[in-house]
């Protein structure tokens, strides 16, 4: 008890400290890119210290899911699915954000919302729709194997995803005239840029994940209580 | 696997019986033809115009329709609870898995067919030929189609209320990237006459038809379990 | 749009979005905690 | 060795826990019938015994098997008879058993099929399709399924639920039949007055646990009943 307390402070700490570096790196710290480069819009790039980092903390919470439901489906503990819904959730939140901030900065740099033809793109936004699916998933079932049904789900969405990208590189050679990376030429300080922004919105998933999972066992416990009480 | 045969030979002597399946995926795929019709209504299609439209025509239509047919395959069993008597038959749960693909791929290969034919008729379309090509595209799209849809099938059952809606929502995007996209590229190609073109996209609907299968080969125990 | 503008929007779109999350987690948590402590006592009581 | 073994059996859903360590035994050919208001757990019993729910802890051997590690033969060994038939309204009561004994892979002719629904009493019947059966035929046609594979164990869940008089006592009677030919019957129901009449050993499923058990010689059915509607009270 003791010590999930102080590990719940050292997070939050760290949390907090990461977060104020990444601001700090990603306005200040790292240089502008130049239109030489062949950006049009080098000042818009910026959003990228905080896009990049949310569609990785997006991806690392599904995989997450993945394992909690694969381990759930292995043993049935009731705290592997806790963590399952918990990362799903905060998942969706970071790919939503992901996918809100592409398209604002397509339009300054593309000078358009979406290029479908980008498989990175289309592939998050695959991935967010599942996962939208999964949570619906756990709304909708009342039955006492939700918890099961819904791990069997989170397998085959993500089992099916980085399959979808291994078989894209396919589609690619075939579209040889649309292949279009987000990330151009990438120097060392928009490196560290991107991997301060990585690590600050990593510690905010696993705060954001404590905090759900915390949730989570409280409501359970509310109800073993409203029980406790009706049956007497 | 002989149990699963008999489960998919009880099913369509089932269906054929009673008929309202087949008749309303036939029905429902002649509406959306006739939708697709009057929707291009306005631009009174060349058949150049056309070219590009026919493969993304065709599958929505498979898919829309197959929808219907994934609905009932589970949920007439759940409801009549004759599914628990197959559960405490001395098989494999996967085996009820593959006798209700078996099932569902005949019904809705069938129903494709039917499509094609609709296609045919209102949009006064000529294969030149390249029928057969398409018509393998056709085979292996839905049956991975059907694969998948089969087991999303299996867990959307237990939603009582919603699953109608929830088939749809589990499945849509799941076979996006996996079977729509492909499908819809390889008929393209194969419309154009080149199946040899269309192979990495046969290939990748022959590697997720497998992999579909082994995943619910593995899972399938939890998701009919109680 | 200007570049900056896309700037701004993203930056405060990300940012109030993941404020916005927690302060939803923080006050679900506040509410259950007090409805725990609530049936606790009731219990308590019995 | 008892045909029915349940050794400290759990199920939860959840964080409900239906069944706490129950415990029971029903010798090889007795008829054991247990009793137990709605909601006691007794139809969870009977998944977990026919293998269609996992236990949450503790063992069940059913004629020698473990159900968790070998449920297809536990499921070859038992019959299942329920308040649903488990039968297709739009087959023929033919088909319905040609297509069961396929899935019990099982070589049955014409002469064997004909026997075994003359023993329901639905010789007659047997072209005819089963959604046009009154519910006591469909409950006999379904007793033609369960002793398809000829099981030594029966399990019946509330079988007689919906049945006319007529059918009520054929049921019965098949019972009576397979008791006297040495199957083990495990027989669950809420009507006090009936299983009292048909079995040999009573037990009575309260809050998920075994709160009463006897040999029907020893106790009468006013007695009974009596014990009944005293442990009634204590359900939740």
């Amino acid at each position: 008890m003791k010590f999930d307390k102080r590990l719940e402070t050292v997070i939050l700490i760290l949390t907090v400290f990461f977060v104020l570096l990444s601001i700090y790196t990603a306005l200040i710290y790292t240089p502008e890119v130049r239109e030489e480069d062949g950006w049009s819009a080098p000042k818009a790039q910026k959003i990228f210290y905080f896009h990049v980092p949310a569609a990785w903390v997006s991806f690392l919470a599904f995989g997450v899911v993945f394992i909690m439901s694969v381990l759930y489906l292995k043993n049935s503990l009731r705290k592997w699915d806790t963590i399952a819904f918990a990362s799903a959730e905060i998942g969706v939140v970071f790919c939503t954000l992901a996918i809100v901030t592409g398209p604002i900065w397509g339009k300054a740099e593309w000078g358009v919302y979406w290029r479908w033809e980008d498989t990175k793109l289309t592939i998050t936004f695959v991935l967010w729709l599942i996962f939208l699916a999964y949570l619906l998933l756990r709304g909708g079932v009342e039955s006492e194997n939700k918890a099961r049904l819904a791990a069997v789900f989170g397998i085959i969405g993500f089992a099916c995803v980085p399959l979808s990208f291994i078989s894209s590189r396919i589609w690619q050679s075939m579209h040889p005239n649309v292949v279009a990376t987000s990330e151009g030429s990438m120097s060392s300080e928009t490196g560290i840029g991107l991997l301060v922004g990585v690590v600050a919105f990593s510690f905010l998933y696993m705060f954001m994940l404590r905090k759900r999972i915390a949730i989570q066992e409280m409501a359970s416990k509310i109800e073993d209580l409203k029980e406790k009480i009706g049956g007497i | 696997m002989s149990q699963g045969l008999a489960i998919a030979i009880k099913d369509i002597k089932t269906e054929f019986r009673t008929k309202e399946m087949v008749f309303s995926m036939l029905v429902f795929s002649l509406f959306v033809m006739v939708a697709f019709y009057f929707a291009f209504y306005f631009y009174s299609l060349s058949s150049e115009a056309l070219e590009p439209l026919v493969s993304p025509i065709l599958w929505v239509t498979f898919f829309f329709a197959g929808m219907f047919g994934l609905l009932t395959s589970f949920s007439k069993e759940k409801d009549r609870g004759s599914l628990e008597g197959l559960m405490l038959c001395p098989m494999d749960r996967s085996a009820i898995y593959f006798g209700k693909v078996l099932s569902n791929y005949f019904l809705i290969l069938l129903v494709d067919i039917f499509a094609l034919i609709f296609f045919v008729l209102f949009f006064s379309y000529d294969f030149n030929g390249n029928l057969l090509p398409v018509l393998v595209v056709v085979f292996l799209g839905t049956f991975c189609f059907v694969v998948s849809g089969t087991l999303i099938s299996g867990i959307a059952v237990n939603a009582q209320d919603i699953r109608g809606v929830l088939i749809p929502i589990l499945l849509i995007p799941i076979i996006l990237l996996t079977v729509l996209m492909p499908s819809v590229n390889a008929t393209s190609k194969a419309l154009e006459g080149d199946i040899i073109d269309a192979i990495p996209e046969l290939r990748i609907l022959g590697v997720f038809a497998v992999i579909y299968i082994a995943i619910a080969y593995l899972l399938f125990d939890f998701v009919l379990e109680e | 749009m200007g570049e900056l503008e896309a700037l701004y929007i993203g930056y405060s779109i990300i940012w109030l979005g993941l404020f916005g999350y927690l302060v939803y987690l923080h006050m679900k948590q506040v509410k259950l905690a007090n409805e725990l402590k609530l049936l606790e006592e009731m219990v308590k009581k019995e | 060795m008892p045909a029915i073994e349940i050794k400290n059996l759990q199920k939860r859903f959840g964080r409900k826990k239906v069944l706490c360590d129950l415990n029971l035994e029903a010798e090889s050919g007795e008829f054991l019938v247990m009793f137990g208001p709605n909601g006691a757990g007794k139809t969870t019993l009977i998944k977990i015994l026919s293998t269609l729910s996992r236990p949450s802890s503790g063992n069940v051997i059913i004629n020698g098997f473990d159900i968790k590690e070998e449920s297809m033969e536990v499921r070859s060994t038992i019959g299942v008879l329920s308040h649903n038939p488990f039968l297709y309204d739009d087959l023929t009561l033919k088909e319905n058993l040609i297509f069961y004994s396929r899935m019990y892979k099982l070589k049955k002719d014409e002469k064997t099929l004909k026997t075994l629904a003359d023993e329901v009493g639905l010789l007659h019947r047997m072209n005819d399709r089963v959604g046009q059966f009154s519910r006591g035929m469909k409950q006999r046609a379904a007793v033609a399924r369960v002793i398809l594979h000829n099981p030594p164990v029966l399990l019946l869940d509330e079988p007689y639920t919906g049945l006319d008089y007529k059918a009520w006592e054929m049921l019965t009677d098949i019972l009576r039949k397979f008791h006297e030919e040495g199957k083990t019957i495990f027989l669950i129901t809420h009507n006090v007055e009936l299983g009292h009449r048909i079995g040999e050993r009573l037990a009575i499923l309260v809050n998920g646990k075994v709160a009463f058990e006897c040999e029907k010689k020893n106790m009468d059915i006013e007695a009974f009943k009596g014990k009944y509607h005293g442990l009634m009270g204590a359900q939740k």
